[in-house]
């Protein structure tokens, strides 16, 4: 690969985002936030993007409430969840796990319905993550018709592979495989059982424009929100990001 | 607890004093790291040897409630999730949770404000929309879901009121008049509003009344919710106020990489709390 | 009305350009006259000849409810009171509640915030104590009694969301970026969150991003909720901006005394609203 | 009198305030606004006062609604209520009357409720304004036990005499009659039924003390909220109040 783990499933989550008007990015999520940022150096300046934890210029003025607030008025078009496990129904556990504690749910049970997308991303992608089914659901990834909801799963992506959610089956189908890993990799280490191609893409790198972008603007940008991260992802790039 | 309503804002000495306010038991409301913390006094109550607060995150709780879970002040914890952010787990809330030492009622950032609106609005309860299917449902001893009495088939969760004892936070600046100036950290508001007592901390101290400035007022805690305020000079650090002094990376790093082991947090405790510290 | 979510504030040329994006017909919810009223776009939309408005009083109306009324704009008004304050009675308001020729749907005050705060929190019912007993509750088609699912016995009164079409209203200040500065008044705030639409005069156009600012921030409402903006110096007159003007209480006496007869009203509506004013 | 009507009546509405922490006064009440802002001269700035309409440094930094949560949260001991009609039960009327409309019942339906206490007050003392039942209930004065209340009338004053509530009778107890007034004449004047003693005392006016406040500071905030008023109150006592 030309780029960085990074940079690839950032120009991949751009895709996923598309033509969205507003795209709200959570807590501790830089590789999204890439992103988002890369999309409005493409298309000057959209979509409008929301960080919770924006450390200057916080772009809610009533505090933690109002991205809940936005959410459940049809403001926001995209979010993102990880989980500690996710499982096959697109269900997120962010509580525990194997005995383990984990930080806990943030506001993925309501977000998940009230986003019109949720992106589902986990850099790791093991049979730890990727269950059968989950020992907590923080946020479940459908609900019965009774249920009033406005949104859901629309892909989940690992660090091996891109998988698109099928609203109607309720299954994952497995959309295209990172460079380094395989079909044969991903169906290893994953725990669920999930649709796929006979013959399964490769995920596109970012083009080279694309990675200039990242590289240059994007990295000044998540420099400032996320310092350690930045440092991790673009330190080891001569002459590129932040100091 | 004092009683409501609040009317004249106390000024104490300093984050000793109004941590000497919070008696024991008392159930805190705490804002998240990225809103200013009360830090100063909150290694003020590891100080005075609180015990059996209860940790409420507004929605989501980092540092301070690491450190007071890590030095055996809490006994339970309701929160949607504590976090150090970029510098990882919060590791002894992970230790007392696992071991359970500590308690833990676990929420979802909107229900815990949509809790605390109830009480803000003086309702028993307030509706939110989402949540049902998550297994916090089955778990939150408060929660409830009823059918949406407009219409029929449309179940609907509802959030009981959380009154918290205590709001604790940090501001940039008290006023001669007892207010606050939080600025857009509009989760004070609401943690000052709900609770029976507010203690904050302030970085400086404003001349006058800021009410009376209209460019200051919208981001103030009318002294009406102010139960007492102190000086605390680099009162949030390691945390940061907006306008006045980042986040300290570095440190958080530090905090992180000691509190993996219990022997590694007392001896952040014993540099940077157990001491004061003038950072 | 345009579809949320709103995303780029459009910049238009003054209050007739953004009166004509308000189309007849549309619920449009309003201040009292204490927070900044876009009186130029009301009297731009009394000279377009707007038709069949529902106008909403977040809480109360005044001087605006009371020139849309008497010039034969309105169809319905739901509000908690509609006064001129010290100048006494609306008297088109009174004489069209009396005539029957409006339709008026009574409110109070904290009903009318928690029917929005409702559409702000995407649910489709509030909770609020009191009120029961009141005749407002007997005449109101969207308030509902229930009993108190975490007890029994406890009856309390739902307010249903309320969605109004359009916001509108005045502010201090627009940004470069679509932002609004509205300092403390938070009805206005409540407003624009709950509408379709939101509309928005202004008195001065300031560079840059106010969000960028932390003392500006927290009286701004995010361009996020903000459909378009529009110059108009003095665009609160008579009524006030604070800060910047106060009441013209002289002209509001004016008013009252001509307003009560039909045709010393459209004495004021010749000589203050259907030229277009540079007061 | 050697004092006017206004004076006469804020006196007698500071007493019925006596040591409260709270007062918040809504629309259009210049003479509760007198009386609180006498306490405040007296008591060294207690009690505290929120004037709903303050024209500069309003209290209020959330907008309108914030009166109403803080009455909900139990932080308002003391408000005040006109009415159109006010009866026997102490319901009060601010809709419609002998077919004649009116402003509106603002906050009053919440805050008869909420506040602590409530003093009516309604300077017209006749058969129209006192009723024997209210045409249009826009507050009731007493609720039945289910419906929780944390607050309700303690008093009604008008331009002729002070009648307390009692809350167990369910009815006003007749408690002094203004000077230019009798106790027959308020009996005349009254639509509805109530107590009285045999011997009705009369209302004490404003001490001296209490005059040379009211006609200096007192005036001079009064002025700056309440122009109108002011200039009518006090525009005739030469060399006192606003300019």
């Amino acid at each position: 690969m030309s780029c960085a783990k990074e940079e690839l499933l950032a120009g991949c989550i751009a895709r996923l985002i598309g033509d969205a008007r507003h795209v709200a990015v959570g807590a501790a999520s830089p590789i999204p936030a890439m992103a988002v940022f890369l999309l409005r150096e493409m298309n000057r300046g959209r979509p409008r993007v929301s960080l919770l934890q924006k450390r200057s210029g916080n772009p809610f003025t009533e505090g933690s409430r109002e991205l809940f607030d936005q959410a459940g008025q049809g403001r926001i078009d995209v979010f993102f969840l990880g989980g500690a496990q996710i499982d096959g129904e697109a269900n997120i556990n962010l509580v525990r796990a194997e005995g383990k504690r984990f930080p806990g749910s943030f506001g993925s049970a309501y977000m998940y319905f009230a986003a019109k997308k949720t992106i589902l991303f986990r850099e790791e992608h093991s049979l730890r993550v990727l269950v059968k089914k989950v020992e907590f659901v923080s946020a479940p990834g459908w609900s019965p018709p009774e249920v009033e909801r406005h949104g859901g799963p629309v892909a989940l992506l690992t660090g091996k592979a891109l998988f698109l959610w099928q609203k109607e089956r309720r299954r994952f189908q497995l959309q295209s495989v990172h460079p380094g890993s395989s079909a044969e990799d991903v169906r290893a280490n994953t725990g669920f059982s999930y649709d796929a191609p006979a013959l399964v893409p490769r995920t596109p790198e970012p083009t080279a424009d694309e990675l200039v972008l990242l590289r240059g603007s994007v990295a000044r940008v998540i420099g400032e929100n996320y310092p350690e991260f930045a440092r991790r992802v673009w330190g080891a790039l001569a002459g590129v990001g932040p100091a | 607890m004092s009683a409501l309503p609040a009317n004249e804002t106390r000024f104490l000495a300093g984050a000793d004093a109004l941590a000497r306010e919070i008696p024991d038991g008392a159930c805190i409301g705490l804002p998240p790291d990225y809103s200013p913390v009360a830090m100063a006094v909150v290694r003020a109550l590891v100080r005075r040897g609180a015990k059996d607060l209860k940790l409420l995150g507004v929605p989501v709780l980092g540092l301070c409630a690491d450190i007071l879970i890590g030095a055996g002040c809490v006994r339970e914890v309701e929160t949607s999730a504590v976090t150090l952010g970029e510098a990882g787990l919060a590791q002894r809330f992970t230790a007392a949770a696992e071991s359970g030492a500590v308690k833990i009622i676990d929420a979802t950032c909107p229900m815990i404000h949509t809790g605390l609106q109830a009480t803000e609005k003086g309702v028993p309860f307030l509706p939110l929309r989402g949540v049902l299917g998550s297994d916090l449902v089955k778990n939150h001893p408060d929660w409830k879901t009823i059918d949406n009495p407009y219409t029929t088939g449309d179940p609907i969760l509802l959030a009981k009121a959380i009154v918290p004892d205590v709001a604790l936070f940090h501001a940039r600046w008290a006023d001669e008049a007892g207010n606050v100036w939080v600025g857009r950290r509009g989760e004070l508001a609401t943690i000052a509003h709900a609770s029976q007592a507010c203690y904050v901390s302030f970085e400086e101290l404003k001349r006058g009344d800021m009410l009376e400035d209209e460019l200051l007022a919208p981001g103030c805690i009318s002294s009406v919710y102010v139960t007492a305020v102190a000086p605390a000079p680099r009162g949030a650090w390691p945390l940061g106020v907006p306008g006045a002094y980042g986040i300290d990376d570095a440190h958080l790093q530090l905090y992180a990489r000691l509190a993996k082991t219990a022997a590694g947090f007392q001896q952040y405790l014993d540099e940077f709390v157990l001491q004061p510290v003038s950072a």
